[in-house]
């Protein structure tokens, strides 16, 4: 009886995607955490400062010399944040519109881990696939889940009942709205490249052929702003501009909610590098490496290569905030509107024509 | 035993309903926000029926378009507008007593007419991919005139808006 | 029971009917809008299901073009509703009787 | 001198964003390196980090205000409240003697204040009750690090205030009086 159980198809794909979902969240849920020290370190280092480099449990300061190490690298941070944002009083204010107040933070973060679903973040690992859902439409997927993460921002915004939550939410909404069309347009020359919306396919086309960025830098750019814009990130941290606005959509939340908010930033982060990783940088493939691994050792070395990669992105991510001074909401804007979506149209135009001629 | 497909089938429809019936009656709250977000729901439960329906392309382009950016403008209006007025407002039992009656007539005899519909052609071949390649096909050679003229009407659609929501026209 | 063809058309009945019953019900510009989306969404079910199971594609093709159709009619409808509500100060549709601004 | 600032219009290169990005990339760059070889603003100064090396406080520097005492160990305050009024986040509260109350331990004085009190967490140190002050009994001093596990200890009293204060050798109010009225050319007093 258990063994027809095990056996059976259904239950082998049920069991496999609850496993590969647990550990792609358990994955994420740890990179999130030392992104933010490693933000926290990189600033630091560009602005001349050390940062964190003192917590540390006391029995970690028992090792001899790796607990003194570890502390000064602030390894132990992560958890003393996670820590703080559990046990700081969770406040609701007066005057907030409740439901939507306590839902708003989920709902932010719900998106940036569905977006992951897709993405192929290793080649084979045995007979499995190393992708949650393999869907023919993968990228359309993508950007359908990426347009609902307006939703919490919009909501956090107008629930908070207080006026610099509800221009950040405005603000970030229609930049968000804004960018997508430009992001979006800009993979589709990728794929009349491709010729296939399934992003294994386009992987091992990579593999094949060499990487997208080298066929397609403008779409590359015009991905790689528009994912600093879909981010909130610097320089296009429009709706926190802590400057202006206080702190954006999340001036009136506390504790956990805040940490949701928080969450789902660099969650958002980690997803749209590693989207940038599978379009334009061969996913888990090396340019002398494009064979699906047929062994274990393989299949985890291309778990590796894609994290790698992931990880150079991420630096990129965080070395641009300091790289630039954020733009005025005019000048984001226009370039959104008036320069991107002109040049993503070209683009596409272009390689229209290219794959045309060749093709022919 | 009912197939996996055939209780997310029922799933998908219960939450279809549910959402929709949440959306435009919903007992608790007359807020417009809570309408747009349960319509967001019911659009998203849709795409999942989409999905059985093998329409893979249409239930992405189903969120990505009405979740993604159609409620997205409606949120926009409602909180820009700021309406609180319906809230507060009684209804017309009455108005409200004859609709609701009407329109449970015209249910009873849709259900009643379309429980007996047959697809034309008979069930057991291999059902139609809703992929994007052969959806492309079709776009673009047999619907290619309807395609043009729709880009026309979203152009126009454009001008329109933008007319519209200008300030003062001089 | 196997969901078939009968079985999709009454969920998009039934969606079609609610929808109708908020544009009844409903006195808010805006939320009657949205049940009118509703509407159209029902159309569209009805449509990838006959498209399903006829085998043919046609019908989803048609789907295509009504999404087009009401994102376009939802861009130009919500900018009259803000234009109303500019010259009225309201979105209520008992309050606005007259033919003329 | 006035610089002025040239606002040409960008050329094309320089809207491309390009420029910027590349010297925003050099800088950050430079500063990276730096701190990865040990460099940073903490060692420049000196040789630590702030709990272990205390930092070096700036001339002039305004931290928290104390009460100073004069020369033989008597309170220079006479409880005139000027500091009470001016205070602008009303941090501090003056109970002043009362006709019964207790009159000044030094000579040349009136009275003192019974009770003394300023609340660290409301004060801004903005230096006015230094300023206002005709006794020079209240002074900021150097003190930046203000802590406290709970707001009744972040309440300061006189006898805190004075202890934490010092002693303030000499009275030469009289003297700096003077010498402001000096500078001062609006001065209807003619002095010598």
């Amino acid at each position: 009886m258990l063994e027809n159980i095990f056996s059976d198809p259904t239950f082998q794909f049920v069991l496999f995607s609850a496993a590969k979902i647990a550990v792609v969240f358990g994955v994420v849920m740890t990179f999130v955490a030392y992104a933010v020290l490693v933000e926290r370190k990189v600033s630091a280092a560009i602005q001349d400062r050390v940062g964190p480099n003192r917590t540390a449990p006391p029995l970690a300061l028992k090792i001899p010399v790796l607990g003194r190490l570890l502390q000064r690298w602030g390894m132990f941070q992560p958890m003393a944040d996670g820590l703080k944002f559990i046990l700081k009083e969770d406040f609701t204010p007066a005057y907030v519109r409740t439901v939507y107040f306590w839902l708003a933070p989920a709902i932010a973060v719900i998106p940036a881990f569905l977006t992951l679903a897709v993405i192929p973040f290793g080649s084979t690992l045995g007979s499995q696939k190393m992708v949650i859902a393999d869907l023919n439409v993968g990228i359309l997927y993508t950007f359908g889940i990426v347009s609902l993460g307006v939703y919490g921002i919009v909501l956090a915004g107008w629930s908070s009942n207080s006026k610099y939550p509800f221009l950040g939410g405005i603000r970030s909404s229609a930049q968000m709205i804004s960018y997508e069309i430009a992001m979006g347009m800009s993979v589709v020359s990728l794929f009349l490249i491709v010729g296939d919306l399934n992003l294994m396919n386009l992987i091992q086309w990579q593999a094949d052929h060499g990487w997208l960025v080298l066929y397609q830098p403008v779409a590359f750019v015009i991905f790689l702003v528009s994912a600093f814009a879909e981010t909130n990130r610097l320089p296009f941290d429009m709706p926190e501009s802590e400057s202006e606005l206080i702190g954006g959509y999340h001036t009136e939340y506390s504790s956990m909610k805040f940490a949701l908010f928080f969450l789902g930033e660099y969650a958002n982060m980690i997803a749209s590098s590693a989207m940038m990783v599978t379009l334009f940088f061969g996913g888990w493939s090396l340019p002398w490496l494009g064979k699906p691994a047929e062994t274990l050792l393989g299949g985890l070395v291309h778990i590796g290569i894609f994290i790698a990669k992931m990880i150079v992105l991420m630096l990129v991510f965080i070395w641009v905030r300091w790289m630039l001074p954020r733009f005025r909401y005019d000048q984001l804007m226009d370039l959104g509107w008036r320069r991107f979506i002109p040049a993503a149209l070209a683009n596409i135009v272009a390689t229209a024509l290219g794959v045309a001629l060749l093709n022919r | 035993m009912p197939q996996l497909t055939d209780l997310l089938f029922y799933a998908f429809a219960g939450m279809t309903l549910l959402f929709g019936f949440l959306c435009v009656a919903n007992p608790l709250s007359r807020n417009p926000v809570t309408s747009a977000m349960f319509l967001v729901l019911t659009i998203i439960s849709m795409a999942g029926l989409f999905v059985l329906l093998h329409a893979f392309f249409l239930a992405a382009v189903q969120i990505l378009v009405y979740a993604g950016a159609v409620m997205v403008l409606f949120l926009f209006v409602i909180m820009l507008l700021d309406l609180k007025e319906e809230e507060r407002r009684k209804l017309n039992k009455v108005a409200v007593g004859l609709g609701s009656l009407a329109v449970l007539g015209l249910a009873g005899v849709l259900v009643r007419v379309l429980a007996g519909a047959t697809p034309l052609i008979a069930a057991g071949s291999k059902p139609v991919e809703g992929s994007t390649r052969e959806l492309g096909r079709i776009l673009f050679q047999s619907y290619l005139l309807p395609f043009e003229i729709l880009s026309i009407l979203l152009l126009v659609a454009m001008v329109g808006a933008i007319l519209l929501s200008k300030k003062e026209l001089k | 029971m196997q969901a078939a063809l009968p079985h999709y058309l009454i969920v998009s009945a039934l969606l079609f009917c609610l929808g109708l019953l908020g544009v009844v019900v409903r006195r808010s510009l805006l939320v009657m809008y949205m049940s009118l989306e509703l509407m159209l969404n029902a159309a569209n079910l009805a449509l990838v299901a006959f498209s399903h199971f006829n085998q043919n594609l046609n019908g989803q093709v048609m789907v295509f073009f009504i999404i087009t159709v009401a994102a376009a009619e939802v861009a130009v409808g919500l900018a009259l509703i803000v234009a109303l509500f500019r010259k009225r100060q309201t979105s209520h549709v008992e309050d606005l009787t007259s033919l003329k601004l | 001198m006035t610089k002025v600032v040239d606002r040409s219009p960008l050329n094309f290169y320089e809207r491309t964003y390009l420029p910027a990005l590349m010297e925003g990339f050099k800088i950050t760059a430079r500063h990276f390196a730096r701190s990865v070889q040990g460099k940073n603003t903490a060692t420049d100064l000196g040789d630590g980090y702030y709990p272990e090396v205390p930092w070096r406080v700036a001339e002039g520097y305004r931290g928290a205000p104390y009460l100073v005492s004069d020369q033989d160990g008597a309170t220079k305050c006479v409880s005139c409240q000027l500091c009470e009024f001016i205070c602008p986040p009303k941090a501090i509260k003056i109970t002043p003697p009362g006709p019964e109350g207790q009159g000044a331990d030094r000579p040349n004085a009136e009275k003192m204040p019974r009770e003394f009190e300023i609340n660290m967490l409301r004060c801004i140190f903005c230096g006015l009750c230094q300023e206002v002050c005709p006794e020079e009994a209240i002074f900021l001093q150097q003190h930046y690090s203000l802590t406290g596990l709970n707001r009744e200890e972040m309440i300061y009293n006189k006898e805190k205030l004075l202890k934490l204060g010092g002693v303030h050798p000499g009275i030469q109010k009289w003297k700096h009086k003077l010498e402001e009225a000096r500078d001062q050319e609006s001065f209807p007093v003619k002095v010598d």
